[in-house]
């Protein structure tokens, strides 16, 4: 990709004290930018007509001569704008990386971002940021496509109409003055989840000037249950963290905090941490899942209970009964003795968890249960949530709104018009509020309703600081300046309140720089800045004691409700709603179900076979009058009688890629149903839904495909995994081409520890500027993630297991794609690549029908078209943009390999370390699932792992010598339960 | 100013013009020009012919073909760019069988081709015997003997005489345009 | 009636046949003539905004290649230095010379100066000065004596068959790393058994493979 | 006038020509199709057939700008009906050589009065057939990287190791080697229309595309040989062909591609939808142009034994992939098959099986060989049948095979129905065009197949 020569444009430092780009922002104006852009992708013929190209052309005409002039002329002229002043640390070519933080309703996750020329490329984790070590979730994989959208909001807006910053700003000054808005009584602010030190100094000085002034947090999927939970059983408002990594035992009550319930990174790699097992003599963890929706942390469970959400307490009960805590339970949960003693057997190692969808009691019970296990102070520990002053609930803003004592309403990053629970009516009442004032990435349902919508700054172009849970801050640091002009909200606060600082850099360096001696400052500054955090915050971990007396009292026994129930979770796709517009997360499949660009009301065969509904039929959903329509998929090992639906579907007012995507559901969310609503009256609409998967057959046909024993059956048998499928003895007609010299590149893939989440297809994209196709077109089966994760179901169809198998090209040794190319497009390297030569590539697509794996990926049409100057820039210059035609795969990250071969040659040609070269795959991968190195290195770590006798090759009989081998899942289910 | 090409003589069978033939060779005439509708057995050895050499011709092009297909697969694959195509040799026998085969019945065939029009000194779009008007029907149902001129034996009166005796249905001098 | 062609027909058509095979021969060939890169590609050597001058300042003048492309040693691009970089001598040399008009405007307003590319290479192919200067590659290999060239001009095809000539047999481009910058480099020995020696000594094993050049 | 008949191994004892026919009263038989106006049906069926290659190419257009996607092509299914009509359309062009040169080499006189038509109908199909290996790729303007043209930017040659490399060799080679013989073989018929044409602008045309042909003894001589040595050359050639098209599966690894009895299974069927053709086309062409007398019952006869014992081949190749595909073992291959007769294109394979095993049947009755009502039909019904055999091979191996996750589905879009819809046009109109101006039976060769008027002496 020719994006390259944007290399030589870098424009020239902000002059404030710490520098970076501001490349776009200066360049977007300048002609020079515009005629580079029509250089960059030349109109063809267009190039010689225009009558400035003319002129060039006789100038050619004159330099050269002959033919070789004639031909030269039909060379379309490349500009190259080199800095006018040179900027430090920057070389043309070279990409930059930089330390921030990403902030996911609340959850904070540390991040290095790679900048290519002063444009954000690659996110990866940051190995020192305690939520992060490294990886990152699917949703800060994408988040670099959301900074160049071109649907994000460019201008000001008032009454729908552009303005202006200084416009606003006239108007700021003049209503926010105590003469106008008095002490605040009118004034209310509702703002998403932002934990962020200097952000709320900047909101405490503004609810310091307007002393009744409310202050809301909203968050659609928030952590409030738990907090209340914790409220409840400690009298006390505390965040819970929980340490899964020394958890050797853990019970999960509707929590999925493998996948949405914890939108972080750590859990899965605790989790996983304490799921690896290098030989079958090594212990691991257990995990016992009681759930609705079968959600991946389901899928990792070595028991897995199907309970409906609206019973999900009645289990909890079960299980304290079971433990002695609470008076003996008639409901009928077999497994809770067994689990009971299975805890007892773990004092202090294990640990019991409810998901954020479960009412507060049943986290005040849960921390009863922990307590009462010894697992305080290790699996499970607090910190102090503090309220901002003045707080308010959600609902008393709704009340006030209702009641007209709402004068100015401000809304900082959040969509409360879409996503407002529905027994508010806030929509309608939106207006009430004479003015409403909204800042946020795009001019959505509750922007497109406000007053004055404000641009706000992508993170990645946002001066900031962020707290995670247990209190480590680290700095946000911009990656490029803002695009469309936009704010954080910090900036806007200071506008509004008129704090010294008034912009973004100033507010948290100065914040940070107060609280440190002056001589230290510059240099932690700079430190916190390099290392993504700043050392010595962290909040005091606590260790409460529960007031037992009062969550019994609290406790009132369920009759088990009747009906269908309802319910809600965040979409790993959109989460949300937020990343509607997101076309990566849109296509990536979601875990379970592999659905794309839609949404559905997951139920089970049995409810299916009951309502008389199949996939894609459209039902109504009502409840409590309210009502919604969805189209059904059947998903096995739905609980029977529950149906899940994800939010964040159906937005309206959105940009082209997410407007009217899937079906929204918040309609029938009310307050008092977040998390479920019990008793829903389901019946089919009569009309049919094309729900577009990208997995059409879910099982493995008794193929051994995904490999798996139990724990016990491992130690019986160790190499049961190579043993799955007879190989027999293969003679070649040909003498063997030998791969012992050098560098031999092999990847290996634990299966035991892979959840599924999706992080590394977004990754694999991101690195490898792959293209997204559509609903239609992934319809047709022409996606194009070069790595895929396949979900297959075993055993019952009611209540299967699941597993997960990332799938890419496995660079067979002798690959049958290879054979069957007329153009040798795809051919070996000496060091085991399958190298696919697109510019050679005519097309057959031989190559794709011969790979067992179907691991190729062809590009049916252009992908590309029409991509608008801003998506360009996300692409990693390092990689080929493919163009109509041609076949492409997975590469094992070969512009990776090839950047720390140069370097280890300008090194003085040193030999390459192993783990020096990351896949994309694997550096973002939480679980460290996928290893990849030089299995001609004896002392590498994949060629360790690939000694392991879980270690097997997926097809072996086919004898294609795959690169990329799989070691087997291993499940630890209790004994006494099976 | 034209001069005598020969005498033409049609038969309507061609046993009749076989049976002619071997008698005027029997006579001794050597320049003569025996024509057909279709390809008449016995005519050839009749007139003395030779077999044609065109199976030596085919073989030698096949050979070309194979010599060529080989050095080809074995040039390109092995010398000129060698790559790792599926861990296969950069040169083997058998998987360049099929594009040998095909070469050789290639060269083999144009060979045939080219070889039979070059030694019936085709394409020749003129031919004296294209002077007579009533030669066309040779192409139809008439079969044709000509004696040429050029033969030391001819002669104006005696030639004709002969092969009306012989059973021509009909007998003509033909004069060639200069 | 006569004949349906004259009997000069076979000559016309003999010559006919010669002729058009004799034409679609010389046909071909032209068509490879002007497909070959040599031909198709050199050459080039468009106008530069600023009258910039190779021969004056890397040859007269003498200065190093890298003190303009300075990122060549560290990056897979020479890049086209900054306007900065002009200016640490044009300050006080000619000063106020007209020809320097657009550099003093782009040093005062920022904004970058259009330079036009000479040596371009295709997007699909990813060309490593680092890795190239590391080896020892000689500037003047692929650039040719631009220390002697007014407007600079491509001298090399830059074609995949070039750039592998060099991968498969790299000793005779090969020469010392302090000479790699030297455009009339002259050694007293052998340059094709000095480059073997480095060849040797460094282990360099150009890659010909396809990933080498193509991701 | 038994006794004058032609004696064949074939058919026993009918004349292969009707009444008693003078050399001159074939000629004018034959020469009087081109000679005269062409009845209204002619220019009917041109008129539609046209209008179809116009969509063609059409589509054609459409396809290299916007891309393969127009088609329903996908992953796991990269090739669909592209492929598809590339084996039918090369299948046809082989019972066109197969006439002209096995038969030849066999002595069967009966192939004079067809095998002119059938070689024509041969080049035509693969002149169709070659369109889609190069047009079915993501970028056909690079199309010519398949040659092995010296390439001197890139150095790069080809894979010969690939069957598509075979394939190009394959049917390039068949193709010019079909036009030679076709050609070889029409050179003194040419003549014949030359010498009896009456407009200038014919006996020019005719007179420059004979060479000058004068049935000269020493012609023939030559002549003859030359067309032995095609026939012998074209018999392995034919036979070659669709072997090695049948290697572009049989090579791979994929379940239901990868089977040793490709290469004469393939044959067998391309031989038995070539003959259908051949019906099809002559069944046509005898009615219209009145020619009953000289493709006669006999050739029609003998034609439907030949479509009875390759269909019947064809159903037996069928049972042995079913029998292999158990036999081995092999839990992919297994499930291919079961798939082909259960799955979601079921409906495609039993329509197969209908088509190529049961129709034919029919012909081993005497009264259906000779009805040409129920020949039209089958000859039909075979052509049909045969292009699902392709797509089921295809499509159906391909859309399962062996990881389930990727397993996938194929439906046409309206483009690749109007691509072969228009192919079926070209070819048609490319027949119809060789119908009106060249010599539509081999005249020379039946006059040596009828008896000489030079009583007693008893043929040659």
């Amino acid at each position: 990709m020719s994006l390259v020569q944007i290399s030589d444009s870098t424009p020239k430092p902000l002059e404030t004290g710490r520098r970076y780009w501001r490349s776009l922002e200066e360049l977007a104006g300048t002609p020079q930018f515009r005629r580079w852009v029509e250089r960059e992708f030349p109109r063809g013929a267009s190039e010689l007509l225009s009558s400035s190209s003319r002129r060039t052309l006789l100038k050619l005409m004159a330099a050269s001569f002959g033919l070789a002039g004639l031909v030269a002329c039909r060379r379309p002229q490349e500009k190259i704008l080199p800095l006018s002043k040179g900027v430090e640390h920057y070389i043309p070519g070279k990409p930059l990386y930089y330390a921030t933080a990403m902030n996911l309703a609340g959850s904070v996750t540390g991040l290095v971002v790679e900048a290519h020329d002063g444009r954000p490329t690659k996110i990866e984790g940051n190995p020192r940021h305690p939520e992060s070590l490294g990886a990152c979730s699917a949703f800060a994989q994408a988040s670099v496509l959301s900074l160049y959208d071109p649907d994000r909001s460019r201008v000001v807006l008032r009454q729908g109409r552009p303005s202006s910053w200084e416009e606003f700003a006239r108007f700021a000054a003049d209503h926010f003055r105590a003469e106008v808005l008095g002490r605040g009584s009118g004034l209310w602010l509702v703002a998403g989840s932002q934990p962020s030190p200097s952000y709320e100094a900047v909101r405490n000085h503004l609810l310091g000037r307007f002393p009744e002034a409310r202050w809301v947090e909203f968050e659609p999927i928030s952590r409030e249950a738990m907090r209340r939970g914790a409220e409840l059983a400690f009298d006390r408002r505390l965040e819970t963290l929980y340490d899964f990594g020394k958890a050797r035992l853990i019970v999960a009550f509707d929590a999925d905090f493998l996948g949405v319930d914890s939108p972080g990174v750590r859990a899965i790699r605790e989790f996983s941490r304490g799921r690896a097992v290098v030989s079958e003599t090594d212990s691991m963890s257990r995990l016992y899942v009681a759930e609705s929706r079968f959600s991946i942390t389901g899928a990792m469970a070595d028991h897995r209970f199907r309970i409906r959400s609206s019973e999900m307490a009645n289990a909890v009960e079960a299980l304290a009964s079971a433990l002695g805590l609470m008076p003996a339970h008639s409901g009928n949960f077999p497994w809770a003795a067994a689990v009971a003693r299975d805890l007892a057997a773990h004092r202090g190692a294990s640990l019991v968890l409810a998901g954020p969808g479960q009412p507060p009691e049943v986290h005040a019970l849960v921390h009863l249960i922990n307590e009462a296990l010894g697992n305080f102070g290790h699996t499970v520990s607090f910190v102090a949530a503090e309220r901002a002053p003045g707080e308010a609930s959600f609902e008393e803003l709704a009340a006030a709104l209702a009641s007209g004592r709402v004068q100015t309403l401000v809304v900082l990053d959040s969509n409360p018009v879409f996503a407002a629970p529905a027994d508010f009516d806030f929509a309608a009442n939106f207006s009430r509020a004479a003015t409403t004032i909204h800042l946020g990435l795009e001019a959505d349902e509750t922007g497109s309703a406000a007053t004055w919508h404000l641009p706000q700054a992508h993170y990645l172009e946002s001066w900031g600081d962020l707290r995670t849970l247990d209190g480590t801050v680290s700095i946000q640091q911009p990656l490029i300046y803002p695009l469309y002009d936009g704010r954080t909200p910090a900036e806007l606060l200071a506008l509004l309140s008129g704090y010294k600082d008034q912009r973004a850099y100033d507010i948290v360096r100065n914040y940070w720089t107060a609280r440190w001696p002056a001589q230290e400052a510059e240099r932690r500054w700079r430190r916190a800045l390099h290392d993504g955090l700043i050392e010595g915050t962290g909040a005091a971990r606590l260790v409460p004691a529960v007031d037992r007396r009062r969550v019994l009292a609290a406790w009132r026994p369920r009759p088990a409700a009747g009906g269908i129930e309802l319910v809600f979770y965040a979409s790993p796709s959109v989460w949300d709603g937020r990343f509607a517009n997101n076309g990566w997360l849109q296509e990536a499949p979601e875990p379970m179900t592999k659905l794309t660009w839609d949404n559905a009301a997951l139920i089970s065969p049995a409810t299916a076979k009951k309502l008389g509904v199949t996939s894609g039929d459209v039902v109504l959903i009502e409840h409590e009058g309210r009502s919604a329509e969805a189209p059904v998929w059947i998903l096995p090992g739905q609980t029977d009688d529950s149906i899940a639906v994800a939010l964040g579907y159906g937005r309206t007012v959105c940009g082209r890629v997410g407007r009217r995507v899937g079906h929204n559901v918040y309609p029938l969310r009310t307050s008092r149903t977040a998390g479920f609503a019990v008793g829903v009256n389901v019946r089919p609409a009569g009309r049919r839904y094309r729900l577009v998967s990208a997995q059409d057959h879910h099982a493995m046909e008794g193929r051994p495909l995904v490999r798996e024993a139990t724990l016990r059956y491992w130690r019986e048998h160790p190499d049961f995994a190579q043993h799955a499928v007879h190989v027999p003895e293969l003679k070649s007609l040909y003498p063997e081409h030998q791969y012992t010299e050098g560098y031999q590149w092999g990847m290996a893939i634990d299966l035991n520890r892979c959840v599924g989440c999706n992080a590394c297809i977004l990754a694999c994209q991101a690195e490898n500027n792959i293209p997204i196709v559509g609903k239609r077109e992934v319809a047709r089966g022409r996606e194009m993630h070069w790595l895929r994760v396949d979900r297959y179901f075993t055993g019952d169809e009611e209540a299967p297991e699941a597993v997960f198998q990332p799938v890419a090209c496995m660079h067979c040794e002798k690959a049958p794609c290879e054979n069957v190319c007329p153009v040798v497009a795809t051919v070996h390297s000496p060091e085991g690549l399958n190298e696919m030569a697109y510019n050679r590539c005519v097309g057959t697509r031989y190559c794709s029908n011969n790979c067992p794996y179907k691991v190729r990926r062809f590009n049916f049409l252009d992908w590309h078209k029409g991509l608008e100057e801003s998506q360009k820039l996300v692409f990693n210059p390092d990689v080929t943009v493919r163009m109509r035609g041609v076949m492409e795969k997975c590469t094992f990250c070969v512009q990776r390999i090839e950047e720390k071969r140069i370097q280890a040659k300008a090194e003085g040609r040193r030999p390459l370390r192993d783990g020096e070269i990351l896949t994309a795959c694997q550096q973002t991968c939480p679980a460290e699932a996928i290893v990849f190195g030089n299995i001609n290195d004896p002392a590498s770590r994949v060629a360790l792992i690939k000694k392991q006798n879980r270690n097997y090759v997926m097809l072996e009989e086919l004898n294609v010598r795959p690169r990329t081998s799989y070691l087997a899942r291993i499940r630890n289910p209790n004994p006494e339960l099976v | 100013m034209s001069k005598l090409y020969g005498v033409l003589a049609e038969f309507d069978s061609p046993e009749e013009l076989v049976e002619a033939v071997r008698a005027v060779r029997a006579r001794g005439f050597t320049r003569l020009e025996a024509c057909t509708p279709f390809p008449v057995h016995g005519l050839d050895e009749a007139l003395g012919l030779a077999r044609s050499p065109l199976g030596w011709i085919a073989l030698a092009a096949a050979a070309v073909g194979v010599a060529a297909a080989l050095l080809l697969q074995w040039w390109t694959g092995a010398v000129d760019y060698p790559l790792v195509v599926g861990g296969k040799p950069f040169f083997a026998l058998w998987p360049s069988v099929p594009v040998t085969f095909e070469l050789a019945v290639l060269l083999a065939s144009f060979a045939v081709v080219i070889g039979m029009l070059a030694l019936n000194g085709l394409p020749r779009l003129y031919h004296p015997l294209f002077e007579d008007d009533n030669f066309r029907r040779v192409t139809d149902d008439r079969f044709v003997l000509a004696v040429e001129a050029a033969d030391p034996l001819f002669h104006a009166n005696e030639t004709p005489a002969l092969l009306v005796r012989l059973g021509a249905l009909e007998v003509r001098l033909l004069e060639e345009k200069a | 009636m006569a004949s349906i062609f004259s009997k000069s027909t076979d000559t016309y058509i003999r010559i006919g046949v010669l002729a058009a095979a004799l034409g679609a021969g010389a046909a071909i060939a032209l068509g490879f003539y002007l497909a070959n890169p040599q031909v198709r590609e050199t050459g080039y050597a468009p106008l530069q905004p600023v009258e910039y001058s190779h021969k004056l300042h890397a040859g007269d003048l003498g200065m190093d290649c890298r003190y303009c492309h300075s990122s060549v040693e560290q990056a897979a691009y020479a890049a086209i230095p900054a306007t900065e970089v002009c200016m640490n001598c044009h300050v006080r040399v000619k000063g106020d010379s007209p020809l320097l008009q657009l550099v003093r405007e782009s040093y005062a307003t920022g904004q970058p100066i259009p330079w036009v590319k000479v040596h371009s290479l295709p997007d699909y192919v990813y060309f490593n000065h680092q890795a190239h200067v590391a080896a020892g590659v000689g500037c003047v290999s692929c650039h040719g004596r631009v220390d002697q060239m007014i407007v600079v001009k491509q001298v090399e095809p830059l074609s995949m068959a070039w750039c592998l000539d060099c991968h498969r047999n790299p000793a005779p481009k090969i020469r010392p790393a302090d000479q790699v910058t030297n455009m009339a480099w002259q050694p007293d020995r052998d340059p094709v058994e000095i480059g073997r020696q480095i060849v040797e000594s460094k282990g360099i094993a150009p890659p010909v493979n396809c990933s080498g050049c193509h991701r | 006038m038994a006794d004058l008949a032609i004696r064949e191994p074939f058919e026993l004892n009918a004349p292969l020509i009707e009444g008693r026919r003078s050399y001159s009263e074939i000629t004018s038989d034959v020469a009087r199709v081109v000679e005269s106006r062409p009845p209204r049906f002619w220019y009917i069926a041109l008129a539609v057939s046209g209008a179809l290659t116009l969509v063609f190419f059409a589509v054609l257009t459409h396809l290299v700008r916007t891309g393969i996607g127009i088609w329903g092509n996908n992953q796991p299914v990269g090739w669909a009906w592209d492929i598809t009509n590339f084996v039918f359309w090369i299948g046809i062009g082989h019972a066109g050589t197969l006439i002209s040169a096995i038969l030849f080499l066999f002595r069967q006189r009966w192939r004079t009065s067809i095998n002119r038509a059938a070689e024509a109908m041969t080049i035509f199909a693969v002149m169709c057939a070659g369109i889609f290996p190069l047009l079915h790729t993501g970028r056909p303007w690079r199309a010519y990287w398949l040659f092995p043209v010296p390439n001197q930017d890139l150095v790069l040659w080809q894979n010969f190791r690939s069957p598509l490399m075979w394939d190009v060799f394959a049917v390039s080679t068949y193709f010019t080697v079909s036009l030679l013989f076709w050609y070889v073989g029409m050179i003194p018929d040419l003549a014949t229309l030359r010498d009896r044409a009456t407009t200038r602008l014919r006996q020019i045309v005719y007179g420059v595309l004979s060479l000058g042909w004068r049935g000269s003894a020493r012609h023939w001589n030559h002549y003859e040989k030359a067309y032995l040595i095609l026939a012998g050359l074209s018999t392995p050639l034919v036979l070659s062909v669709h072997s090695i098209v049948s290697f572009d599966f049989a090579v791979s690894i994929l379940p239901g591609w990868h089977a040793t009895i490709f290469p004469p299974y393939f044959v067998a069927g391309a031989i038995f939808s070539g003959f259908a053709m051949v019906i099809f086309l002559m069944i046509i062409a005898r009615k219209v142009y009145r020619l009953e007398h000289l493709i006669t019952m006999t050739h029609m006869d003998n034609m439907c034994k030949i479509l009875l014992a390759t269909g019947t081949i064809v159903g037996y190749a069928y049972a042995v992939e079913f029998f292999t595909a158990f036999f081995s073992g092999n839990p992919y291959e297994r499930y291919v098959f079961v798939n082909r007769v259960t799955g979601p294109y079921a409906w495609a394979v039993w329509t197969m099986f209908a088509c190529n095993v049961f129709a034919p049947q029919l012909f081993w009755f005497k009264m259906f060989r000779r009805n040409i009502a129920v020949m039209f039909a089958v000859s039909i019904i075979v052509n049909v049948g045969m292009w699902f055999e392709r797509f089921n091979i295809i499509v159906t191996s391909l859309h399962r095979d062996f990881l389930p996750s990727s397993w996938g589905h194929f439906t046409p879009t309206i483009y690749d129905v109007l691509t072969f819809a228009g192919s079926v046009g070209l070819f048609l109109t490319l027949f119809l065009l060789f119908l009106r101006f060249l010599p539509v039976i081999a005249i020379s060769e039946v006059k040596g197949v009828v008896p000489s008027p030079g009583q007693g002496k008893g043929g040659h």
